[in-house]
């Protein structure tokens, strides 16, 4: 049984594989291949509890299916086979152990959702993610400027009706360091997603949602909104630029300087009462 | 006016042709022009998914703008799921309900042409939103482009009358949907034959029980969300203004409070399907009947208490997350019930390998693969990764074409028979299974590792270099393998219809009363209604079970061979059969009228409201003998 | 033969008969009628009246909903003749009910409502 | 009952249009929950005004929740009277159902349009939004059910209801005591009880 799970997993990581070869690490977004903790726990829950399990089962399944209708196909001058109704033994065998199996996966669920679910840790970095159609605007709520400005960074709004243009925005962090963000939206719902960082967290107008990641490894990751939002949302993209505490210093610095707002792109920021 | 309508009518009842299929309440032609019109949408949704794969072939492809593709998957998704797979169930809820269980026709038998007449005019008014949107030559479609569950707000935000158009549509399809669950649960409950105890019912008409329950409970709900997106849309209410205060949330729970049983009402009618064809032909009964039976009571019961795994990501909160991340997970223990059960009636039997039994197969198996995909979805923290990619695109092709749609397509020829009196080609039926399943797979399991890649669902096109090329690539030629396979089953349909290699009133050793009676049936199905004395009836009366339990077949026992005089149309019998009607027609016209009167003008409602009253008027006082 | 008949299934004829039979049991006369509609009248000033008596400001939510409650089931009861009609109409009813009550609950929780 | 063994024995003896109108029922239950479901979760969310205690008029609803409670009452003495045989009775009860309802229908209609004055529309705020589609609602119905009764009427006038009848009465009782009593839940929730 070891066996098959291991055989049946090659095979979808080989699979995978093919997939990615030659994948831009700029654009990679291989959920198999985490970069944060966050991500790398919702792969190891995957494989581990999920995929194996459904995997063995699978082939099992399959295996007594392609068993069943070659042995039990009609030969020539067969009689007609003797009418079994039922049997309750195996009914019951049938119910209770996958139940038994299922109710094992509530652990992984349970356990899961309350760590993706608490509250970021006290010294975690504060960002606030605003989404809009269709770019992606990420301010520092604690990284403030002389006059008291947080840091600011917007994403160039896209024109509605025409494809986007230009770099989706940059949301630097330090890496190694928990980072708390808060999600909000100004028109309809998103998603904010960086698969190699973390799983996704719905942008909901009218109601701020938050969740933690942090980055594992220095290097830019791909991201993209993850819920369908109108025109360009293919074009939703975003980056996530992790770097070493002293870098993101010294790009915190450089922003600061300019008199408070980053920005991404030039044109002017479609967002109303933002910034304060 | 109505008298004069009275007239007609009566005239039409000794014609042929066109008008006989207008006014028709037998409900066997309906359950044929629900399948007909359904298949016909399947291609015009088939055709919708070749434009995705298509642009989806390579990167940066510009066969679709993004307007035109947003358009076009929100078309797809909404038409297979309430125009194809829906009907195609509703058609054989119409074919073989009464059939199976004795009866001469439905409860209702006008309610039900109603009920057809509805759907396609529904379906039609749907369709016609691709023509608002300007030319539709140069490419300018009006078609909804929000979705298949239009998520608020974004569905209040989209310009144009699409939206209109498909809330209007969905809620005039939920009048049909309503009226033939009612009709179906009334049927059952009350018109089985003497002897058709409910633990004696054939498992498809447990299934067609328990689905029109669902939907029943189920289409309220979403008549109501409809009504509230388009208050919005159309008056200025708030129900999902955030500015206001409203909640966008609310749409998607209410929208999965349906869709949830929804998916089940898409694949219980397959299953009982599958659970009449294996027994045939392994020759042996189902086994485990009523763990079958209860396991789909269970399915139906549990269906409503797992909506909120849709919203995993929108914020709900642990508690929440994990109650319906439970719920969800416990529901593949009834489904896995079926599941073995079916491999049980397999195991032992002396299984003749018939195109039927080739999809009932490729059903199960490929609905193992799609359940097991919905349990992997179902564990919240790793459905954050998956939620809203191609995975969950995988999932729901591999329950709903792996799984309803072969599951459909093992019934059509397994019953083709038995309603047109022919023998669908084996050849043709087997290359047309082969072709289905083989493309079916290269298509949708390489949907599972682009979710797994990180492809997102719904993006017009994608930038090269993200590792998704090789995959799409594949599954665009699995498409298209899938769309060969379509015409072969087209070409074998035409090709057996005049072939005309005669079926004969039982031509698998059926074993449920449909197999009783000559094929095509005669309008009034049975010359004497049947007195059922056991499960699998017809069985029974073909075989007796000696001693060790297998059977013997009795002497004279079978089916009733068509009389000398079949053009008597009943009535030479002294049955008297339900009269035909085009009041249900008319009434049903009305529908699309008022839906277009309230997006455009107010003048054509009252046209609409005047020829629903004519028609509801002239059915309620016509004298009729339902 | 008709439709009906060779179902096995009660013609016209046969129902009011049975009809018949029924109402000598079981089915209330008009005067049982007016006087639950009383009743129902009675309530309803009940109702109205508690809501403007400040003292019982705490309890009236729930003294509320029993006597709504009441109302409901005295006209299901007798106006609907659920109390003398098949168990199988109260069933459906009551699965309506429940339904619609629990899923209720549970979006109003999960969405940040109060039922009252 | 025992001359129908096989009926009996399989299906429920029921009245086929009858279940089907319970069924009808059994699912509107969910159509109104949901639209009472979506005014309680809206309940007190308003951002601007009105607010129901701005323009509740508790005795003027009360009288009108009185009286579609005494419709419900009419209407069931009709139902006795056509299975009494009594036509004229029948007449009578239909007719002052339907007065009733009418009568009703005006109520709403004088308040709704006091509302308006008073500056709640659809779109004003969560509470026009949510007031006026549930009630509209309850109101399309009740509606109905008095086009229902007025035809039905029709017929008895024209003698073409018998007693044999009766069934298309009952059925019309049961789709009309059902309206009321989803207006006992609106008034008590809706209008009585107040955060
Ligand atoms: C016919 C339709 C159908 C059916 C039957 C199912 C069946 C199931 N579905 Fe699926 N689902 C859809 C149609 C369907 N689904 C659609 C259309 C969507 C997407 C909607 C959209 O977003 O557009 C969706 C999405 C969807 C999601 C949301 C994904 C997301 O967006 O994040 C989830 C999450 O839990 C889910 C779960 C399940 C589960 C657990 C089952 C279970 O019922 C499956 C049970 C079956 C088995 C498990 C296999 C057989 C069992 C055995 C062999 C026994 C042994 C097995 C074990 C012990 C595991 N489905
Ligand atoms: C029963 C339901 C059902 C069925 C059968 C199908 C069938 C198919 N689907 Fe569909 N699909 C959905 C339900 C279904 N789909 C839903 C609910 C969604 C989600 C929508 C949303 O996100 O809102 C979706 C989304 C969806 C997407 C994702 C779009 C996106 O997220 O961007 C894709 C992409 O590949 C796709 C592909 C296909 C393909 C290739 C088929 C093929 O199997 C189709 C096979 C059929 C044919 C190929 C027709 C053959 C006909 C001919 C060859 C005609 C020629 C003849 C004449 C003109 C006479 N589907
Ligand atoms: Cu924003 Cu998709
Ligand atoms: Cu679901």
């Amino acid at each position: 049984m070891r066996r098959l799970v291991s055989v049946a997993l090659l095979i979808a990581l080989v699979g995978l594989l093919i997939g990615c070869a030659g994948a831009d690490p700029d654009l990679d977004q291989n959920t198999f291949a985490p970069e944060g903790d966050v991500a790398r726990m919702q792969r190891d829950i995957l494989i581990v509890w999920v995929l194996g399990p459904a995997a063995v089962i699978f082939v099992v399944m399959q295996a007594l299916l392609i068993y069943a209708v070659i042995r039990f196909r009609r030969k020539k001058g067969q009689e007609l086979p003797r009418q079994v109704h039922g049997n309750n033994r195996l009914e019951y065998a049938w119910t209770i152990a996958p139940a038994i199996l299922l109710l094992m996966l509530i652990v992984p669920t349970v356990a899961g959702v309350i760590e993706l679910g608490r509250d970021a840790a006290d010294d975690a970095l504060r960002v606030r993610v605003v989404g809009q159609q269709f770019s992606w605007t990420f301010q520092y709520p604690d990284l403030t400027d002389a006059e008291g400005k947080p840091l600011t960074v917007f994403g160039l709004p896209g024109e509605v009706g025409k494809p986007s243009t230009g770099r989706p925005a940059e949301l630097h962090i330090p890496v190694d360091r928990e980072i708390g963000v808060t999600l909000e939206s100004v028109d309809v719902i998103h998603s904010f997603w960086v698969p190699k960082l973390a799983g996704k967290l719905d942008v909901v107008p009218g109601r701020t949602n938050s969740m933690w990641f942090n980055a594992t490894k220095i290097g830019s990751y791909s991201g993209q909104c993850a819920e369908f939002c109108g025109f360009q949302h293919a074009d939703m993209r975003l980056i996530v630029v992790a770097e070493s505490e002293e870098d993101f210093e010294a790009w915190v610095a450089d922003q600061l300087e300019g008199g408070g707002a980053a920005r991404s792109g030039a044109g002017e920021p479609a967002l109303v009462s933002y910034g304060e | 006016m109505v008298g004069a309508l009275r007239r007609l009518r009566q005239e039409g009842e000794s014609y042929q042709g066109v008008w006989s299929w207008l006014t028709t309440v037998d409900h066997k032609r309906i359950g044929i022009m629900y399948g007909v019109t359904a298949f016909l949408f399947f291609l015009m949704g088939g055709i919708e998914a070749l434009l995705l794969r298509i642009q989806l072939s390579s990167p940066n492809n510009a066969v679709l703008d993004p307007d035109q593709y947003n358009r076009i998957f929100t078309m797809h998704g909404t038409t297979m799921i309430f125009l194809v797979v829906m009907p195609l169930s509703a058609a054989f809820f119409n074919l073989l309900i009464p059939l199976m269980i004795g009866a001469r026709d439905v409860a209702f038998p006008r309610l039900n042409a109603f009920s057809f007449w509805v759907f396609l005019g529904g379906g039609l008014f749907m369709n016609a939103s691709f023509f608002t949107g300007g030319n539709i030559l140069k490419g300018e479609l009006g078609a909804p482009d929000a979705g298949w569950f239009g998520y608020a707000p974004l569905s209040l935000q989209s310009a144009g009358t699409g939206i209109d158009f498909w809330a209007f549509g969905l809620l005039i399809l939920g009048v049909a949907s309503m009226a033939s669950g009612f009709n179906f649960i009334v049927t059952i409950f009350n018109m089985r034959a003497p002897g058709m105890t409910l633990l004696r019912m054939p498992l498809f008409v447990w299934m067609t029980l328990v689905t029109s329950f669902l939907i029943i409970f189920a289409m309220p709900i979403i008549t109501v969300a409809l009504f509230q997106l388009l208050f919005d849309r159309l008056y200025g209410a708030n129900f999902f203004n955030f500015e206001a205060g409203g909640q966008p949330l609310l749409w998607q729970h209410m929208f999965w409070l349906f869709g949830h049983p929804e998916v089940y009402i898409l694949i219980l009618p397959a299953m009982g399907i599958v659970s009449e064809v294996l027994p045939t032909f392994s020759r042996k009964p189902l086994f485990g009947y009523p763990f079958v039976v209860i396991s789909g009571l269970a399915i139906a019961f549990m269906s409503w208490g797992v909506w909120a795994h849709h919203m995993y990501t929108t914020g709900l909160g642990p508690i929440a997350n994990s109650a319906f991340g439970v719920s969800t997970i416990l529901i593949a223990v009834p489904t896995g019930i079926k599941i073995f059960n079916w491999l049980a009636t397999l195991w032992g039997g002396a299984i003749s390998l018939k195109t039927p039994l080739f999809f009932a197969v490729g059903f199960i198996s490929m609905f193992v693969i799609g359940g097991l995909t919905g349990v992997i979805h179902s564990i919240v923290p790793s459905d954050y990764q998956q939620q809203d990619t191609y995975f969950v695109v995988a999932h729901l092709h591999q329950v709903l074409l792996g799984g309803a749609m072969f599951g459909l397509f093992a019934g059509i020829y397994y019953w083709f028979p038995k309603f047109t009196g022919r023998l669908l080609h084996e050849g043709w039926g087997q290359l047309h299974f082969w072709l289905m399943f083989i493309g079916f797979n290269i298509t949708f399991q390489p949907m599972m590792i682009l979710g797994l890649l990180g492809m997102p669902r719904r993006i017009y096109s994608y930038p090269e270099g993200a590792g998704w090329e090789w995959w799409n690539a594949v599954a665009t030629v699995g498409a298209l393998l899938i769309g060969v396979s379509i015409l072969v089953f087209m070409f074998n349909v035409v090709l057996s219809l005049r072939r005309n290699d005669q079926a004969g009133p039982d031509p698998w050793d059926g074993r449920t009363l449909e197999w009783a009676i000559p094929s095509p049936p005669p309008a009034y199905n049975f010359r004497e209604i049947p007195t059922v004395r056991a499960r699998d009836d017809f069985w029974h009366q073909k075989y007796e079970e000696d001693e060790t339990g297998r059977p013997v077949p009795i002497v004279g026992g079978g089916a009733q061979e068509p009389e000398e005089e079949e053009h008597a149309e009943g009535e030479g019998h002294g049955i008297h059969m339900p009269s035909p009607s085009f009041f249900p027609l008319i009434a049903a016209i009305g529908l699309p009228i008022i839906a277009t009167g309230l997006i455009y003008d107010a003048a054509i409602v009252a046209v609409g409201v005047a020829v629903l009253v004519v028609g509801i008027y002239g059915w309620a006082l016509e004298p009729a003998s339902e | 033969m008709t439709l009906a008949e060779s179902r096995g299934i009660k013609g016209p004829t046969e129902r009011e008969a049975e009809a018949e039979e029924v109402k000598e049991g079981a089915h209330p006369g008009p005067l049982e009628y007016v006087k639950i509609g009383l009743i129902l009248a009675v309530i309803t000033a009940v109702e109205v009246g508690i809501y403007y008596i400040e003292a019982i400001e705490d309890v009236l939510v729930p003294i509320l909903i029993v006597l709504s409650a009441i109302k409901f089931t005295l006209v299901v009861l007798w106006f609907m003749h659920l109390r003398f009609d098949s168990r199988l109409f109260s069933w459906l009813l009551a699965g309506g009910l429940m339904l619609a009550g629990i899923l209720m609950v549970i979006v109003l929780s999960t969405l940040g409502g109060r039922l009252v | 009952m025992s001359h129908t063994p096989a009926a009996l024995e399989t299906g429920t003896g029921l009245d086929n249009r009858k279940l089907l109108m319970w069924l009808f029922l059994a699912s509107e239950c969910l159509l109104f929950g949901s639209l009472i479901g979506a005014y309680l979760l809206y309940r007190g969310q308003s951002v601007v005004g009105p607010y129901p205690e701005d323009l509740f008029d508790i005795p003027f609803t009360s009288v009108s929740a009185f009286v579609l409670l005494m419709s419900s009452v009419t209407m069931v003495l009709a139902l006795a009277a056509i299975q009494r045989g009594d036509q004229r009775g029948l007449r009578i009860w239909l007719l002052s159902t339907a007065l009733l309802g009418l009568l009703f229908l005006s109520g709403q209609a004088f308040e709704f349009t006091e509302f308006n004055h008073e500056g709640l529309s659809l779109s004003s705020n969560l509470f026009g939004t949510t007031f006026f589609v549930l009630t509209g609602f309850h109101g399309a119905h009740v509606t109905v059910g008095v086009l229902i009764l007025l035809s039905l009427l029709v017929m008895a006038w024209r003698g073409r209801l018998t007693q044999s009848q009766s069934l298309n009465i009952e059925l019309a009782g049961l789709y009309w005591h059902f309206v009321d009593v989803v207006w006992i839940v609106i008034f008590t929730l809706i209008y009585l009880i107040q955060p």
